[in-house]
């Protein structure tokens, strides 16, 4: 875990998997933090804590992005603030059009069409990125996005065998396409397992091992999103982080503190110990899906 | 029959869930935290749209799932019929002919429909850096029907022009929407007061309904555009006692939907108090697990 | 499964599922022969028993294909004839492009970028399909190719339930496309199952049921070709075929007319009765993965 | 140590083989039916490209399997660590950048390394209509790797110029390919008797080696294009005893891939003895299972 940092050549353009509070590689982010980074270009699809966390601890020399939020608990306290004093430059592109455009880059061309957000602002702001393509079929002024190949992928998942191979059993988001664009993949995993237990369910693998560079367990990796059906999200850790940040100052700072001053395992015992992990297991057994019959 | 009490955001739930049909090649998706929104769509499910597909998270064919911070994303999985990448679901769904409702709330809304995410203020040197529009941007233009709700109607949130449109349906009258290979619909706004239409670009928006013991007038004086007010404003629909038992009993007994309508204050107060619910009802579970 | 040719409306254009000898809807080719049409605009991507007996059974008046072949058994013989006497129309397009150009139809685009073929002299041959775009980002010369939407698929699955849900175990080569770029889908399959059954394993669902417009029950309906790993190819079979096909004339029309004067049941008697459906699974169990420390 | 007695497609096989390599980030698919191919896959897995990424069919990750005609696709499945639509590979292996080695075997291979897999004769009033490339067109182009293989060395089948180009990997040139972002990577061909290279779009094929027993001379004369010999012409190295010995005991009993060798007359009666072999192994365990 402590090597993944190394992974990153300095400068950097590290795209994030998971979405909202679902699956973020969060042992990672925690680890670039306490390597000190200040020289990434993050690219956050749906983004939350993770990229709070890193514009908090100022390891973001630039953000592209379509979202950030900490949804219930409120606007994402380091990135409003990041944002509005100008100190973090930021590039704003819509969701769909930034996944599109990351498997223009899995797909190694150079740009691909889509029905486009044609009525947004920020199709005017960003021309390099939002385009129009003509073709000798006959075509004219269809929207297109221009490829985006990010130096660094950053997953988790559920487990990884020696190879490569990734299965997640839950929320993948687009960590595949994420894994094809990207020149170097690094998944952290709940576990590492023998590649017969991946082969046994092949349909789970979710990215073929010849893509992937690096794997590394780090169970609750993910924490405090959630990594279903393994956990939850940790609503209450997200609580403390948000009452945290809105304090600023000392608070935030003793919060960044903490981190660097542990390792994951320490991080885990802090944050889980006392049978607090269990509990996050029971949330996924205690979630309902309404029997339509009886309702 | 009509429920005896309601809330008013339970109002606001049983008219987005009108809008919820099961038109067999149409889907629903729980994106971005909207849980006014999720409750809708699975009030639809589990009333007259019954096989209306939902999907959420890289969960698609999900059944009705009861709402909850730590629960929804477990549920969806555990009753999804299939599974696909965020890229495969944006393709087939948010991009193609395929969604039918997106709900969105975004900080404003301007006469001409576009919602703001992104900023208040100027955006180089915004007063309030938003969140962002995820997917809206694509997914008001592609879905079949746009719903923009709001837990305050005033002239700061429906505003002549948004300060900055991250996202903007267009066009929006039905022939030219067609003639483009795009999905007709009109964009409707729900908000605590009322109802709003927009069905032609070049027509401001209408005044569908207001809700029982709200006059025009007020909806006129809160609205930050023209707003066109028929002869005869009906009066909305109200909650059926069925819809809000569903609604507390099965879809939303931990209340997520009423949080949009605290003010900040209050939110983290509230929400620990649900979250002392959602947590009980799990250390229960590892307690259960140990007695055995 | 009678009813199959009812979905498919006069003239249509029609994409089948599978590839080489793996899983083509074979118990939907031989129910389009029983109704005894002659107007369908066949799309195969890996074409061969499939693709030759529609065109053995005068089923077609176009066809699109990238490759149809008896591999090991010979050239296609009633494809080589029907081309070569002029009879049967023909575009012949490399099978990337058109997978890329279905998944196009499939995306509601016009056109999708690929790095294409651009040494063949099908490109030349087809500039109405292969094509350049330039875009106002500053490419030019970009090979594309042009979308394509069939109006039906016929695949072949595992399993579905009611709602339309689609499980292969084994090959399923482009089905999902095929499905998303058709504006109707039909799927036969080895059985139809409770939705439960389906989302046991969620993860095996190639094809949403709402993409689906119709799922007919068909056991054994790959044969001749394989279902893996419910069933090996029935090489012997193709065999029969294939020396029916090279003696042309009454011998042929024998064939075609034993599969005219059955239904499937009968069919799957014929073919499959005296415990050879068994043999056929049992060549699954059979196959050999070499071991590769005792190697 | 050099077998004693080998056969010639058991050479063809062990040099292609040599094309392997077990380079990470890249992969070889089993495609279109070339069971020659097929065995030189299996024969690198098992012996210098033991990292070597295989997949067939939509199985990915794929162990070495057993050459079989009803058997190789159950084997790989067996033997997946993931699965993927043709599509995916196809754009993550055939068309970007992943593909290490494609063997193709056509009717016909002109001075330039064009392939013809479409027709003999007139394309639109063919003498013979021939399959069709399948996903050559691109893959050819876009490989790191392209071997054209024959199971014979004659001037119809290495032409001047084919009759069609189904495929043609251009340019050739490793720098011109850099510069465009494809792979570089020569043009192989191997037949019964010699192996030919093309490194240069502007230079032609050059003799790389004969088969033992096989004199320069009669190559030539057998090349329906002009060829590039060296004063000093090396010999194709022999398979090992090794390399027969994994063929015919692990890779392929069944010799499958003697199977392009024969004439077609031959043909249909080696495929049923085979297919006897097959059927008799198959049989054999349904007997089992019934007296269990």
């Amino acid at each position: 875990m402590e090597d993944l940092p190394g992974l990153i050549p300095e400068g950097s353009t590290v795209v994030l998997g998971g979405g909202w509070f679902a699956n973020h590689p969060m042992a990672a982010v925690r680890e670039l933090i306490r390597a000190g980074r200040d020289d990434l270009h993050a690219i956050a699809l749906l983004g939350s804590i993770d990229v709070d966390l890193l514009v908090g601890a100022r390891a973001l020399r630039h953000l592209t992005f379509s979202m950030v939020t900490l949804e219930a608990f409120g606007l994402a306290t380091n990135f409003r603030r990041a944002v509005q004093s100008g100190e973090l430059p930021i590039t704003e592109i819509s969701a769909l059009s930034l996944q599109v455009a990351l498997e223009a880059g899995a797909h190694r061309v150079p740009f691909l069409p889509l029905r486009g957000p044609v009525g947004s602002d920020l199709v005017a702001m960003h021309p390099d990125f939002y385009g129009t393509a003509s073709t000798s079929l006959g075509d004219a002024d269809v929207p297109v996005v221009k490829a985006v190949r990010p130096d660094v992928a950053l997953l988790h998942a559920t487990r990884c065998d020696a190879l490569g191979n990734v299965q997640h059993e839950g929320t993948y988001a687009m960590d595949p396409e994420l894994a094809r664009a990207s020149d170097r993949v690094i998944v952290t995993c709940e576990e590492i397992v023998p590649t017969e237990a991946v082969a046994a369910d092949a349909s789970l693998t979710r990215i073929p091992g010849l893509l992937v560079d690096a794997v590394i367990e780090a169970p609750f990796g993910a924490h405090p999103c959630s990594h279903v059906p393994r956990y939850a999200q940790d609503a209450w850790k997200l609580l403390d982080y948000q009452k945290a940040a809105l304090a600023g100052g000392d608070a935030y700072d003793a919060l960044l503190d903490r981190i660097r001053g542990e390792d994951e395992e320490s991080y885990r015992e802090r944050m889980l110990g006392d049978g607090r992990g269990r509990v996050l297991e029971a949330l996924v057994e205690a979630a309902v899906v309404i029997d339509e019959e009886a309702a | 029959m009509t429920a005896d009490r309601y809330e008013i955001h339970e109002l606001m739930i049983a008219r987005i869930a009108e809008e919820m049909t099961a038109e067999g090649e149409h889907i629903v998706l729980m994106g971005s935290f909207t849980p006014l929104a999720y409750a809708a769509y699975m009030l639809g499910k589990l009333t007259h749209a019954r096989d209306a597909w939902l999907a959420g998270y890289n969960a698609v064919g999900i059944g009705p799932v009861q709402l909850s911070f730590t629960g929804s994303e477990a549920a969806a999985y555990r009753s999804a019929t299939s599974t696909a990448s965020f890229n495969q679901n944006g393709w087939i769904f948010h991009l193609g002919t395929r969604g039918l409702l997106e709900c969105v709330s975004s900080a404003q809304i301007g006469a001409d429909g576009a919602i703001n995410l992104s900023a208040i203020g100027d955006y180089d040197a915004p007063k309030v850096r938003l969140p962002g529009g995820a997917g809206a941007p694509e997914v008001v233009q592609n879905y079949r029907r746009m719903v923009a709700y709001f837990t305050r109607h005033d002239r700061r949130t429906l505003v002549e022009a948004v300060d900055f449109a991250t996202g903007r349906r267009t066009p929006i009258g039905a022939a030219a929407r067609e003639e483009l290979g795009l999905c007709p619909g009109a964009v409707l706004i729900v908000t605590p007061l009322a109802v709003l239409r927009k069905d032609e670009d070049e027509q401001p928006f209408e005044l569908e309904s207001v809700h029982p013991g709200v006059d025009v007038e007020t909806v006129v004086e809160n609205t930050g555009f023209e707003l066109a007010v028929p002869d005869d404003v009906p009066v909305t629909g109200e909650p059926s006692a069925r819809q809000v038992e569903l609604l507390r009993e099965r879809i939303d007994p931990f209340q997520t939907a009423r949080f949009d309508f605290l003010t900040g204050e209050e939110r983290l107060g509230y929400l620990e108090d649900l979250l002392a619910r959602e947590w009980d009802r799990a250390e229960a579970l590892v307690e259960q697990a140990a007695a055995r």
